[in-house]
């Protein structure tokens, strides 16, 4: 589960129940949500791209749920609906953004997962993968300097396919060179869009790439939201303790295609029935159950009461209106300039 | 069969290329066996093995990569996935690929492949038109076919020039436009073509634009007036003399794009008829382009981001009314 | 002192600016204890400990950086170490930087430092001009400072801008431009100033160019032809006002510009100028940028790939004669 | 000396008499006419920066050497005049180049280091750092698709600071998932123009970012010629053989400042003084004397004709004319269009 420096044994804290029980709730959340989106976009009540992080909820509720708001930051990517709901953005944020609501807070200027509220921690990803990374470097870097960064973690994370951008690449060895509190989760979903690992990368576990920036580096099994717990929240203590930059490679499968447009035909069977093509929720439905965090009867009524809070978000953004382009501001700028000086 | 799409038209344009000239190889994200993300190469890996490859994501090393290859005399085509992903591979287009048949003599045959341009709901990071950004730089052709049969022809003339070439396709012509079939033969490129004949005013546009303009040109025919548009094909070079000749027949100036306002093709359309052919204009020349905001998310942003017929005909009007 | 260089401003601003806000600093390629190629920031590491930093060689993250920072409230500046390497960084300036404020509201006050322009001997990467690219881009604000004293004050005025600016410095004027003083205040951003009044022909030009514009002005002197030269000092938002107002005075108008000649700057100066002061125009406008090739290293081609007052000359008297 | 899967015995082989007299009369070439071009730098003769490997030449020609020309393709950089005259650059490209002669392969329009003979497989470096790792990648990629890759290799070098960039590690990463035949040499003179290693990278040795890659990788003392030998011509002989991308992390240091323009006064005495400041000529003289496989009196007469010859190449590119900007090709196309289509 764990590779570099640390033994398993010292890493391995186990996880509190209460983070499990909100952690899973996250991750429930999100499957609810974006089983939701994945109708709506069928029922083509959505423009543009619909992505979900099916199957990846553990890792990525896990990272949201370590971080603090208000003091982290934190830059989900793609497939990070769970990490997202975890570190606190509301339900609404998502479905006001995919449906083009006016209200939301890209205010239909920008849609789906290119949203983010920067004022409270959590910049709203642009498309361009890798790009994050040294953003969220400068985040801490700025903390740094205004003397507010003691105790802060910056987090971020990104699939298998962002570490071959040069964007990951410099933005990593930035922050180990700053020596920045920063975690950065690699989702190995064995794929990038349609291409394999190996048209990815040729080591054997994208770990090996930690002691090459001069980092931790640590390996875990996405689908197991125990080890999730235990190993990124090691991660992320061991960063927000100074330890600096931490990398945690999570194994898993995408359980559906790049996007509700992409059927994934080119995912191997073998991959699906193999280990990761598990589902985390169940695996971690089971954890719950089988260490006493929660009963089979909360789960259902968490169930229950997510359903309901997604249809209320959804109905809520269906029902606001669109932008409009005569009340539209066009200004890609603050700045009010002279109206001849453009 | 019921046709030919623009993208059918990319397809066969590379499939003709692999068959024909060996030192052509295609290279990109997933334009393997999945087709590419519009399945511009669907079923090339396979009628051509080894000859189409799945790229990690690495834009930057994909220019680095083909720049090489066409040092050692390969012809190699590479698929962005985006336009806006160029911006990744920028150094390696503007510096490396662009700058290197002057320096040394060699010139470099690739051809780099945007997916451009607008379509609804795809919003600022996928929507980029950067031919103005790319024509703005020594040593690079850049082409924006509008039809099927140029989607084709130039593709093919692309890959067999011997200089760097950035072939802009728009995405939203991929399936929109369809065709009987692919004319025989295409202009070369360099030269632009009428795409609608006229007497009263010259829209000079190019890619997806010139079929917005031919609609506002139909809008206008029914109140008299005949608007000609000229359909570029290459926004560098730029044919000047078929804009000029337009121009003289008509004193009338539109530049058309839908590219950001500042700069860019629309401004070197009106700076070369105005340098050259201040005496044919009766009226002072316009342009029309996109808002200067990143391309919006929302269909309905985004229809009044870009031009369209309505504002193509609002600006024409303004135009004959002058 | 012997008087103040435009390299000694730029340094001066930086000083200012880390003395009256806390809220700036500096990241750059060798820009702490050793000041920077240029020397830019000398002594400025001393000065102001944990406020200058040297950066890896990542263009790319140095800008990520600085827009996370801009976040959380800082303003930093950004030292490319020449303008030419901001090709690695210009996915962050486009994407990231200038569509934030936009997309979430929250502008982005970074001030990217770009060593632009070619001296001679310094070859095809490092005397790119890259204003008339960026530019192109919603969201960015572009400046090009001529004199001593708006290298000081539009540095201030570039970093307390709520939004990113592209501050386009010109290293031929490092050294060789001085004056005695730094003026006391300057004009605003985006306010165009007349570099020297006239009456037969305007220039409208900016940075370098404004110096070989006066130049050539003074040549035509002479010969009675009296040249206004219009200083743009900022690019985007380029004052139009200032500059039909000029047109209106002169009737002839040519555009200058030391960057590539396909679209850019002049483009946008002769496409707007024509737009809407059309019937100013007693002669074609004309505009005069550098060649289009790469820019060579050899000091004799590098004089005949810029426009140069004997060159400059030559396109006014073309002007007048019209 | 040597690093990862191999152990040092494997590695190695003890390099031949010839390699070493041919290497180093490259190196004693480069050293001769570098020095040569700082006179006339600072005589006022050269316009723009010169760029010198002095300290480097022993890493730099070992590559060069253990490359055949006409067959492999090689991709020197800013401190590589050994490594481009090993592997067959005549001086007078050095020369006319610096000095502008419209005869040499750059014709006046490109200077100083930023030469090649793309032709002869070796490309001109852009100065953009990096850029030449996909580009070799590239040429290697093309040998492939044409079958005439077997036996064959593609070698670049950068400094410590190129590792920062992106190029680099896009550039890297491609080459191994393309299994080709790349030999990267990282020479880390411990300084990128005035920067330490330590704002540069985090990890204790730059060779620990092979396994990241999944190439080989290897550590060498950049400044004895012996050891450069056996490991960099291990390196390409297992990259021939198909062994894949290998990496070779070169520690020296630079015998100078970054340009003639510098005089590298921030390099601590502690440096200069350290085992990496001694003079990887004066090393390799004693290697070859001491090994017996040159003679003093051997050294001393190619000395004297190399300095024959530098002085040849100089004289010879400052009486040849400099480009005439009136019968410049001002094109930077090859295709000619009609002349209002620009
Ligand atoms: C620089 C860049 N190139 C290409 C793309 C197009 N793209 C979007 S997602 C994707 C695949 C990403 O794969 P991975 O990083 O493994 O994340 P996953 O989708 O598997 O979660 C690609 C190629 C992009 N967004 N950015
Ligand atoms: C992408 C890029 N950024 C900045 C520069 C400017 N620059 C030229 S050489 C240099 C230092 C290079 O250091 P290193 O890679 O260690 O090589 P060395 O000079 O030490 O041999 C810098 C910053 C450049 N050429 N390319
Ligand atoms: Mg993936
Ligand atoms: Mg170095």
């Amino acid at each position: 589960m764990l590779i570099t420096e640390e033994k398993a044994q010292t890493a391995v804290v186990s996880p509190e129940g209460d983070f499990l029980r909100a952690t899973f709730r996250a991750m429930l959340r999100a499957r609810i949500l974006e089983n939701k989106l994945s109708s709506l976009y069928k029922a083509g009540k959505i423009v543009g791209g619909v992505y979900l992080g099916r199957g990846q909820e553990a890792v990525s509720a896990t990272l949201g749920a370590s971080l603090i708001q208000g003091k982290d930051c934190y830059a989900p990517l793609i497939r990070d609906q769970a990490g997202r709901t975890a570190f606190g953005e509301p339900l609404i944020d998502c479905t006001r953004t995919y449906l083009g609501s006016v209200e939301g807070p890209m205010r239909g200027r920008d849609g789906n997962i290119h949203r983010g509220r920067p004022e409270m921690g959590m910049p709203a990803m642009i498309s361009h993968l890798g790009a994050q990374v040294p953003l969220i470097a400068g985040m801490l870097f700025a903390k740094r300097l205004k003397g507010t960064l003691d105790g802060c973690v910056g987090a971020t994370s990104v699939g298998d396919g962002a570490t071959s951008t040069g964007a990951f690449h410099e933005g990593l060895n930035m922050a180990a060179v700053e020596k920045l509190p920063m975690v950065v989760v690699v989702a190995n979903n064995q794929f990038a869009y349609s291409t394999p690992n190996h048209r990815q990368f040729a080591c054997a576990d994208l770990v090996e790439r930690a002691a090459g920036y001069g980092i931790g580096g640590f390996s875990v099994d996405g689908t197991d939201l125990i080890a999730c717990a235990s190993v990124i929240g090691y991660a992320v203590r061991k960063a927000r303790a100074g330890g600096g930059p931490q990398m945690v490679v999570a194994h898993l499968l995408r359980l559906g295609g790049h996007g509700e447009h992409d059927d994934g035909s080119y995912v191997p069977e073998s991959a699906k029935h193999g280990h990761y093509g598990r589902d985390c929720i169940e695996v971690a439905m089971r954890q719950l159950v089988e260490g006493g965090f929660a009963t089979v009867e909360e789960i259902m009524a968490w169930q229950e009461e997510t359903s309901d809070e997604v249809q209320r978000a959804v109905a809520q953004a269906q029902q606001e209106p669109a932008p409009d382009p005569y009340r539209e501001d066009w200004s890609a700028l603050s700045t009010r300039f002279p109206l001849n000086a453009q | 069969m019921s046709g030919v799409t623009y993208i059918d038209a990319i397809r066969e344009a590379q499939e003709t290329l692999l068959r024909e000239d060996p030192r052509v190889f295609l290279y990109g994200q997933d334009i393997s066996n999945f087709g590419g993300a519009f399945k511009a190469t669907k079923g090339l890996a396979e009628a051509f093995p080894n000859r189409v490859f799945d790229s990690p994501i690495s834009e930057d090393a994909m220019i680095g990569l083909a720049v090489g290859a066409a040092i050692e005399g390969m012809r190699p085509i590479i698929e962005m996935q985006f336009a806006d992903f160029s911006s990744i591979a920028f150094n390696q287009i503007v510096n490396q690929a662009a700058t290197h048949f002057y320096r040394t003599g060699m010139p470099i045959p690739i051809t780099v492949r945007l997916p451009s341009g607008g379509t609804p709901g795809s919003g600022p990071f996928h929507s980029q038109s950067m031919e103005g950004i790319y024509a703005q730089y020594p040593g690079l052709v850049v082409v924006t076919p509008a039809t099927v049969s140029d989607a084709y022809h130039m593709l093919v003339d692309s890959v067999k020039l011997d200089d760097p070439v950035i072939y802009c396709e728009h995405k939203f012509l991929y399936r929109w436009l369809k065709a009987k079939s692919i004319n025989g033969d295409g202009l070369p490129i360099g030269q632009a073509r009428i795409a609608r004949p006229g007497k009263h005013a010259t829209v000079v546009t190019y890619s997806a634009m010139v079929h917005e303009a031919v609609r506002a040109a139909d809008r206008l025919q029914a109140d008299g007036w005949e608007i000609e548009v000229v359909d570029l094909r290459s926004v560098k070079p730029l044919d000047l003399d078929t804009v000029l000749a337009s121009v003289a027949r008509t004193g009338r100036l539109l530049a058309l794009g839908e590219a950001f306002p500042w700069g860019g093709v629309t401004a070197e359309i009106v700076a070369k008829v105005t340098e050259e052919g201040f005496h044919l204009l009766d009226a002072p020349p316009q342009r029309l382009n996109a808002r200067d905001t990143p391309v919006p998310y929302h269909p309905k942003l985004w229809a009044a981001h870009r031009p369209t017929p309505e504002s193509i005909c609002d600006a024409l009007r303004k135009l004959l009314s002058f």
